[in-house]
């Protein structure tokens, strides 16, 4: 059985879930209680487990983190929520210098099993410091686990997953993604994490992205079908571990890629892609591999500025017409306008 | 309402809660500073209001926090500065940049993305920033204007020693801000540094919906500066002069000696959070009690009480920042968009080969090193 | 020196500075106990003074902190402790960990970087940590332990009611740890989380250099709890009931109602901030000073006058503990370095596909998912 | 003139030269002043200068760093020592969110002349959290700019340039290279922000470095030489702004790329170089670029553990040689050896 909600909702039922599932589940964040999460995320939670299970806290990201990564050293296992990938400066020190060392530092006798949810992403006219894509900062780290879903389904699976993971996971969220529907299974689903998903195949060219982008990814990719371009979407879904086998394989079908990320282009997640594309399938690409990343700018409030800065739809669909016209490719007729001629 | 930590003064001149002067002053200086404190107390309000309904109709974005509830405390504290002083603010900025003397036409075109806008149109509403009015920013990440705001006032004892004309920095905080790093870090360096800086907590009793005992371990904020022998002060927030006076006093103290001085005004949020916020957690019985404590009709009743004020100049206050709030509506709706060829300006301020000027899909610029930018690149 | 906080008490039991036992109670429990930290205090030295020496023989390696000077506080502190509680720590913690009951083989070994070391090598000197004695871990980032520790009493106050029974969590830091951003959230949290831990400054006069009045606002560090009504007490950190004693009072307060305490230990730091620390910014006047503060001969000299320990007892103490840290060297040295195989070992609890195990110049893993790494991968 | 002299008395006689060129330069950081900085780079300037120039801090990163700020925004022009680039991650929000974001955010109104030294690198088995490269986090960030010297003279230059530049400079250090040695010129030398050095012309292969790096890149590279490899050496000295331009021509001439550096291989800075060289470079490119990277492990202590997670000229040179065998190139005789068919 399948039912189509919203990632939000997605995300709220697999919390709710995991809450009845294990008392040693708990979240922990900033006023995720009686105002309900930022983005309405733990709307009811509190009132359904209480404020031992629903912690709200004061405004003190590294200490409300560091205390999280405490209590999963004794055997709890928080889901904390940082309002915004950008604040989620303010506890990176925590993150990066104490939840992702400690297994390995302390010869593997202690687990911190910890979930932090925090969403990123531009678009809302949040201006330069509530728009960041900041996920390279944590993709980069040993000893975190990184997804980015972009569907309800994805959501629901990898939030389960990292729950009942025993490492430290960073699951990235997205402004823009919380209203997106999709099925969403209703059983006890879980994607494993560090596995990429083929979300459309196709012969012609392969796209890369993760979160928000891969929804952009597979609509352009399916608006392109009808033209007789016949892309494949690979939704990362994790950052780190990278799925490079299933992107590699990919390219090497199709012979041409181009990342679609959120994040700003130099030193962005797609660097990775493009980096791991031209070692593993060299002698099959027949063009460079494009990204289609941020504009290097801190993002500006200004609507039309803004607009022009982040990567979309109409950026994609140009580079890949232009990987594909540099490398001769011609559309097959589509078989909407006619079938004659096609295989 | 005005408190002090035991043993702590925030200086000599303790006669900082001035009173309304008596009737026979009612043409006096003091009075007409009172009746300009109603114009922009009633200014504020009014452009608050309609922020709001911009903010609606979507001729706004992003996030929109209003300091409706807190007009006395914007007039109060903003009246004791001086144009040489620095201030530094939240995200919930708008009736500090008025009350400093911004144009509300320029206020509301940064709320429209306006090139005209006090910061071009970068910002919005959080992030008003006015280098002539030394109005040194609206921050957006909690705390974290406490830092910059202490070096500011370390600039100003690198060049000037302390007494009555040293500059002085003001920097603002919520209540719920008291309880994170930065707070701490701040204070500690403006007390063993000594620097002439006054931190003042608009305490408006919640952080989003958090009421301060639950966020603070001593929700008494004004206390909070024991940790650094930094002496503190709470006063109404809701009486424009007793802002006015403990900010004076404090920012004397700040100025005179090096000194950091912490400042408590207590107000109320009459809305949610921000505009979207139906605040939803509040009772109707609180949402009640919270407007009998607005303070604008309560200082109006009170000055016309006092003879400072006739209804009849009130009502024409109400009319005039009205119209003054429509034209500033106009002013940033006339004002054109942005043009796409600034949106690389101003990231850096020292041009720079090689520095990436793409857009999204450009290919990468690799083949020979990129010409010096023109004009503000 | 014992101080508290103006009407703050740490709980109801204020007899805590133990005095020395009567004469006649020489060979009861109490004067047992006496010899016992007197052992514990000559072992941590002994162990201090060689892993000095190993480090410039280049057997040790990274940066070391000391415990020299800080003897009695550690042994103090570690008698207040029940074997359930939680201990976390600082980088300076070798005596701690000594003093929790860690065999100092398995010490000398992890500064070694040996895989019997009580991190298996991958953590060093800095890095102590060790499950069965609920030491969670010696921390090298200032103030990193704070939030953690604070989580820890989180988990218990979780699962546990307040109680005699209750376990307690304590976590040291430095004082110039008191001035960083994590120690305000902690506490914050802590207070009004209600959580059962005990923080203690083991306060030795300096950071690396710099005095603490340089540093706090608020040199009186056991009043720094103020911003969070968390009492606090300060003690003489050179002798060693009086911090037992401190300490089992807070642990009680902590345990027994779920509330945090504040105890500040004043010890002084013998040599320099690590080994390579030549400590030039002292005086010598300064450096014999704190020669004649040392807290072991002083230590020694009153349990020999009080008739608890005799002269011959005390050079068979010596003799003893400078026999077991020549154990541990040999101990460590006998250990093998770590094979090249387990380095990949505990970067993850859960193994999940894809994850990168090659060593530096390997080419990508693109070929095909890795296969799930043996062992403890 | 020049002078031969170290890394660290390089950046000691330009922060003293600075200071004593502009009043408004000042230095702020942990125990820079009685105890002469971690690394000694601060010796004697308390002393000549004064605790109003070079002011001693309490433990704060965020709180000092944003102090530096602040002065900045009003004209002054700090120097930050942040002890090491892991604790760089407690002032994160300052630099990222603040620094870097204001003169945009602004609107152009202020500027930030601040200037944040810091070391990074690991080998001195100063365990996990002690001994990492962080500088992708920066280098990602538009708004700052980011430099990485290798030499003596590089230091010097961009040191000088970075005080007197107007925007926020991240400068990255490396403990490894505060003892090397190297020609210096001593009139005021300055290096220009966002410009690469060929520090060593080569045809066959191009290696790509920064930092300590470099120096292995340069050695190795010399001691190809004498097989008849001729390695081109690309220092890039600036990571932001990243100078494309000479890294892709180099590559145009030589065929052939690696990467070193000393950071984690996934999502690290050699990501960028190979991403940059496969659209840059691809009609050129003979062979995938490779990376010589960090093993993702938090950096064990134990000596053994630790070297073999590091990079270093081995790897290097045994990646090199792969490369060239996968390419079919046979060494020249060496000039050394014989000159016989030497062009
Ligand atoms: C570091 C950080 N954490 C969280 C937020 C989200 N946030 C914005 S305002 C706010 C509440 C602040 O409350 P208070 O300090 O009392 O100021 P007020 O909004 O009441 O004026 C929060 C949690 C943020 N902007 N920055
Ligand atoms: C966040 C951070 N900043 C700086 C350092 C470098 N550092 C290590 S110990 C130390 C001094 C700490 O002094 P204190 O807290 O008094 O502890 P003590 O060393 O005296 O025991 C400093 C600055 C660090 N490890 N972490
Ligand atoms: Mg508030
Ligand atoms: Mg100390």
């Amino acid at each position: 059985m399948a039912e189509n909600i919203t990632y939000r909702q997605a995300l709220h039922d697999t919390l709710r879930a995991e809450l009845l599932r294990d008392e040693n589940v708990l979240l922990i964040g900033e006023e995720i209680g009686a105002f309900e999460g930022s983005y309405k995320i733990t709307a009811g939670l509190l009132d359904e487990f209480g404020p031992r299970r629903v912690r709200d806290t004061p405004i003190c990201e590294e200490g409300f983190t560091g205390a999280a990564i405490g209590a999963a050293m004794l055997g709890l296992r928080p889901v904390v929520e940082i309002m915004t990938i950008n604040f989620s400066l303010l506890a990176i020190d925590q993150i990066i210098n104490h939840a992702a060392k400690m297994h390995a530092m302390f010869g593997g006798q202690v687990r911190v099993p910890l979930v932090i949810r925090t969403p990123g992403g531009g678009g809302q006219q949040l201006a330069a410091t509530h728009s960041q894509n900041l996920e390279v900062f944590y993709a980069h780290i040993p000893g975190l686990k990184v997804v980015a879903p972009s569907t309800p389904a994805d959501a629901k699976g990898l939030l389960a997953t990292a729950v009942r993971d025993d490492d430290p996971v960073i699951f990235l969220e997205n402004l823009a993604l919380y209203n997106t529907r999709g099925e969403v299974p209703d059983d006890d689903h879980t994607v494993p994490i560090g596995t990429a998903a083929v979300t459309k195949p196709g012969r012609d060219l392969t796209i890369v992205a993760y979160s928000r982008a891969a929804v952009i990814a597979l609509e352009v990719a399916h608006r392109l079908e009808e033209e007789g371009i016949s892309a494949e979407v690979v939704d990362l879904r994790s950052l780190r571990p990278l799925d490079r086998p299933t992107v590699c394989a990919s390219v090497r079908r199709t012979h041409r890629a181009v990342v679609l990320e959120d994040d700003w282009l130099s030193y962005g997640i797609g660097a990775e892609i493009a980096a791991t594309i031209q070692e593993g399938a060299f002698d099959y690409l027949d063009a460079p591999v494009r990204r289609v990343a941020a504009a290097e700018v801190p993002l500006p409030y200004a609507k039309p500025l803004e607009t022009a800065a982040l990567p979309n739809a109409a950026a994609l669909t140009r580079v890949i017409r232009e990987v594909l016209d540099a490398t001769g490719f011609t559309p097959r007729p589509t078989p909407g306008r006619t079938r004659l001629g096609d295989p | 309402m005005t408190s002090t930590t035991s043993g702590s003064q925030t200086g000599p001149d303790r006669e900082h809660a001035d009173r309304i002067p008596a009737a026979d002053d009612t043409s006096g200086p003091e009075a007409e500073a009172l009746r300009d404190y109603f114009r922009q107390m009633t200014l504020i309000r009014a452009f608050e209001l309609r922020a709001a309904e911009m903010y609606t109709r979507a001729k706004v974005g992003g996030y929109c926090h209003l300091n409706l509830g807190e007009e006395a405390t914007c007039v109060g504290l903003m009246a004791a500065l001086r144009p040489t002083d620095y201030l530094f603010t939240t995200y919930r900025e708008h009736g500090y940049a008025l009350a400093r003397g911004a144009e509300p036409g320029r206020v509301m075109a940064e709320l429209f993305g306006r090139t005209t806008g006090l910061s071009k149109g970068r910002g919005g509403s959080m992030h008003l920033f006015d280098t002539r009015l030394r109005l040194l920013g609206g921050y957006g990440i909690v705390g974290g204007q406490l830092p910059p705001a202490t070096g500011a006032a370390l600039a100003i004892s690198y060049r000037t020693a302390p007494g009555p004309d040293s500059e002085a920095v003001m920097c603002l905080l919520g209540d719920a801000t008291t309880n994170i790093g930065a707070f701490h870090e701040a204070l500690n360096l403006a007390a063993v540094w000594h620097l002439p800086i006054v931190y003042v907590i608009v305490n408006n009793q919640l952080g989003m919906a958090t009421p301060v005992e639950a966020a603070a371990g001593e929700p008494d904020l004004f206390k909070r500066g024991c940790s650094y022998r930094i002496p503190g002060t709470r006063v109404d927030g809701g009486d424009v002069l007793a802002v006015r006076g403990a900010a004076r006093a404090a920012l004397e103290h700040a100025r005179g000696r090096h000194r950091p001085v912490l400042l408590e005004t207590v107000s109320y949020r009459l809305r949610g959070h921000s505009v979207v916020d139906p605040a939803r957690y509040r009772s109707a019985e609180e949402t009640q009690r919270l407007r009998e404590k607005d303070p604008l009709p309560r200082f109006r009743a009170r000055l016309i009480d006092d003879g400072v004020l006739t209804e009849e100049q009130a009502a024409r206050i109400d009319a005039e920042t009205e119209q003054e709030v429509i034209a500033a509506v106009e002013f940033a709706d006339a004002s054109p968009p942005p043009a796409l060829e600034i949106l690389f300006d101003h990231v850096y301020a020292t041009q720079t080969a090689n520095t990436p000027y793409g857009l999204p899909g450009d290919p990468l610029p690799c083949d020979q090193p990129a010409p010096p930018a023109p004009g503000g690149r």
